[in-house]
């Protein structure tokens, strides 16, 4: 389902921070600040991941010189139990909240929402974006962090950073949201949570597609197609797929994961970065200052999401997974 | 001699290991699986009175792996059934291995004070 | 792209399983932790009143606590990491699950916390070995009191 | 990190079984000569062992024996086939055989103990020690 914006709400001002760990990031020197500890010096890791929520939407209000009073609607989510960093972080920030789910994705559905809001002109001014904390989440997800299991190859580490944009009305000295692509659930019936590029691969795959055909355009119309976290085994999968669909070697080279090279090619990381912070943080950071810079004009951004829980896996279900896609140009 | 000794210890326990990264490998099982399959191998082997020659052999290399904990739960039914009968199984069960259990409880408890969980890759 | 074609596409990029290499590394670690209790089984018969079939129980503990100071210390982590089964088979294994499930679960408070999730990744463990050993016990009972088998 | 692996595995496969030169030792608080000679002849027979310490003190025998490594997993079946060829020698001593090593680190301690009343203790000592499960 593709929705084009005929007023083009454009991103006004972006903001985005990370841990500790993510100073061994590739993107490290684009983020807005780098704290030492995990937790935000908070106690628990949640509160932490409140608390790195906060600060990113402060970074956002303070560049685009606005207090919380001015905006109209806040547009979060994140992977923990029932959203309650983005819960905590909007009861601080008192603007009427939104909370999101659509795991690793949420970083571009969220704009999704705050584009039509605009276009709809319910919202002058609008705050979107995700976050991921690496040990709220892989508490919850898979197993607590000290216990000593081995992770596969295919394994990704998720992230502990957060990404925020301020969304207003078109304004042509900012990128600006032209076209937008809601996913449909993909589920090719993979059951391994350590190998989710593998399942988060065939809804990115369909996205892009529905995307690039109701838009009728083709890889080299983009100066960048960028997935969320597929990571590095995930983004070879999508790039034999479209191969295998008749794109050509140099189109492929416009296909770029954010997760991929979040962390280069430090081998601790296993196949890269995952979790809603990591697209959120390079999307909000390297990509808005790389269209301000001029040195991309147009870009898909297509965040990918894996909609598992561990109660579902448990239960033997397999992974079902979703891809939105946002298109950025930049007059 | 004592050498050897240890080398014995050093392949047998070796081996349980080696073992068990096979079922996780080629059997795609999670951890939790395969410790719950080597325990209940150990009980089997030991009720067969095929566990205690292999730790009289290996010494450590097979108290140490985790088949261990099932052979000394099964012993320790088996040797209260042949005392008191029917009862003795259950009775019996913690008889030998309270160990373990008590020792994990126990720290597990004190680590929970002292330690914090911290999200390093390497 | 139909769902068998995109699986064997996907068996294809992503890297296969190292079996030797995970198989051989859990070999090695698996047979050094429990060298070390070989170790640790002789320290305590030497220098405490127990003899081989009585020096488990010691030998286990010590284990355990060793793997409560490398759990604490982020290091279990890292060699279950590289060694995979050889560092989750040994009783250290079995310490690290209960250890690592505490320690986490510290910030929900001890009794609902610690309490109520000590045994999430261990409970496994000590349901299969006492429904086993209690089925073996029960049949072994069976044989003996037929005949077939003595104690 | 695959350097390591191979690294380690090396020397353990060069190990191969050193020579096996048998270590006998008899304590007799009555000096009995030919009761050492049965002990040590019994002894020498059985080539499952590779070393054992004998103690006669009051009215007891205690030999503590240890199997060749590789034996050990019929441990209880030398330990067995021992007390029977000593209960037939020495009928009227109650007779202890053990493979158990703490029994054996104990017998070569109390084998150079000067003072009779000491080993018997010691004897008494570690044959509570056997019957202790756990």
């Amino acid at each position: 389902m593709v929705i084009e914006f005929k007023s083009k709400p454009s991103i006004l001002a972006n903001g985005a921070v990370a841990g500790p760990l993510e100073k061994k990031s590739v993107f490290y020197s684009y983020f807005d600040s780098v704290i030492e500890d995990e937790r935000w010096n908070e106690k628990t890791n949640e509160q932490g991941h409140a608390t790195m929520i906060l600060e990113a939407c402060d970074i956002v209000m303070k560049k685009a010189n606005i207090k919380n009073l001015d905006v109209d609607f806040f547009l979060s989510g994140d992977l923990v139990n029932q959203m309650t960093p983005s819960n905590f972080a909007a009861r601080e920030l008192a603007i009427s909240f939104i909370g999101l789910f659509s795991a690793c994705a949420t970083s571009v559905s969220s704009v999704i929402i705050a584009s039509l809001l605009t276009e709809l002109g319910a919202s002058q001014l609008a705050i979107a974006g995700a976050a991921s904390q690496h040990n709220a989440i892989e508490r919850q997800f898979r197993y607590p962090i000290e216990y000593g299991g081995k992770k596969p190859a295919t394994a990704q580490w998720t992230v502990t950073a957060a990404g925020y944009a301020l969304v207003g009305k078109h304004n042509p000295e900012y990128p600006s949201v032209v076209a937008a692509t809601v996913g449909k659930v993909v589920d090719v019936g993979d059951t391994n949570p350590f190998h989710m590029g593998g399942a988060m691969a065939p809804a990115a795959y369909d996205t892009i597609n529905a995307h690039l055909t109701k838009r009728n355009q083709k890889f080299q119309d983009y100066d960048l197609i960028m997935t969320g976290d597929l990571g590095k085994v995930g983004l070879k999968i999508l790039k034999a797929m479209f191969a295998q669909n008749g794109v050509k070697p140099e189109e492929l080279q416009l296909l770029r994961d954010a997760g991929a090279e979040f962390y280069g090619e430090d081998q601790a990381f296993l196949a890269g970065a995952s979790g809603a912070g990591c697209s959120a943080a390079v999307y909000f950071s390297y990509i808005i200052q790389q269209l301000k810079s001029g040195r991309f004009k147009r870009v898909l951004l297509c965040a990918t999401g894996a909609l598992l829980s561990p109660l579902s896996f448990q239960q033997g279900e397999s992974i079902p997974c979703t891809a939105h896609a946002i298109e950025l140009t930049m007059e | 001699m004592i050498f050897i000794d240890f080398l014995l210890a050093f392949i047998v326990g070796g081996l349980i290991c080696l073992i068990g990264q096979l079922i996780m490998d080629v059997g795609k099982l999670t951890p939790g699986h395969t410790l719950s399959i080597l325990v209940v191998a150990g009980a089997i082997l030991s009720g067969l009175g095929l566990y205690q020659p292999l730790i009289d052999l290996a010494g450590g290399g097979a108290t140490i792996p985790i088949t261990s904990f099932g052979h000394s739960l099964t012993q320790g039914a088996i040797a209260e059934a042949e005392k008191h009968g029917w009862v003795g199984v259950l009775t019996g069960m913690f008889e030998i291995t309270s160990s373990g259990i008590s020792a994990a409880i126990v720290f597990g408890f004190i680590a929970a004070f002292i330690f914090k969980p911290k999200g390093k890759a390497n | 792209m139909e769902q068998e074609q995109y699986k064997n596409l996907e068996q294809q990029v992503t890297p296969p399983t190292p079996y030797f290499m995970n198989a051989l590394k859990a070999f090695l670690v698996g047979g050094i932790i429990c060298t070390i209790g070989h170790a640790i089984t002789y320290f305590y018969i030497i220098f405490f009143d127990f003899t081989e079939k009585t020096v488990g129980n010691p030998t286990v503990s010590t284990m355990i606590f060793l793997s409560m100071l490398l759990t604490g210390f982020g290091l279990y982590k890292k060699l279950g990491q590289y060694a995979g089964a050889g560092s989750a088979v040994p009783v250290t294994g079995f310490g690290n699950a209960v250890i690592s499930a505490a320690i986490e679960h510290r910030t929900e408070g001890v009794v609902l916390g610690v309490g109520g999730n000590i045994f999430k990744l261990a409970g496994s463990v000590i349901l299969f070995g006492v429904a086993s050993a209690f089925f073996v016990a029960l049949i072994k009972l069976i044989l003996v009191s037929i005949g077939v088998v003595q104690w | 990190m695959k350097k390591i692996t191979y690294f380690f595995f090396v020397p353990f496969l060069l190990a191969g079984c050193s020579g096996n030169e048998k270590t006998i030792e008899v304590y007799d608080a009555f000096e009995g000569a030919e009761k050492r000679v049965e002990v040590r002849e019994v002894l020498d027979r059985n080539d499952d062992i590779y070393s054992g310490t004998a103690i006669f003190v009051d009215n007891e025998l205690l030999v503590a024996v240890q199997a060749k490594p590789w034996l050990d997993y019929k441990k209880e079946k030398i330990e067995k086939e021992l007390t029977k060829q000593f209960e037939e020698q020495f009928s009227d001593l109650n007779v202890l055989v053990s493979a158990d090593y703490k029994l054996y680190w104990e017998a070569n301690k109390l084998k150079n103990e000067k003072d009779q009343k000491r080993v018997a203790d010691g004897v008494e000592k570690l044959k509570g020690l056997v019957k202790e499960e756990t």
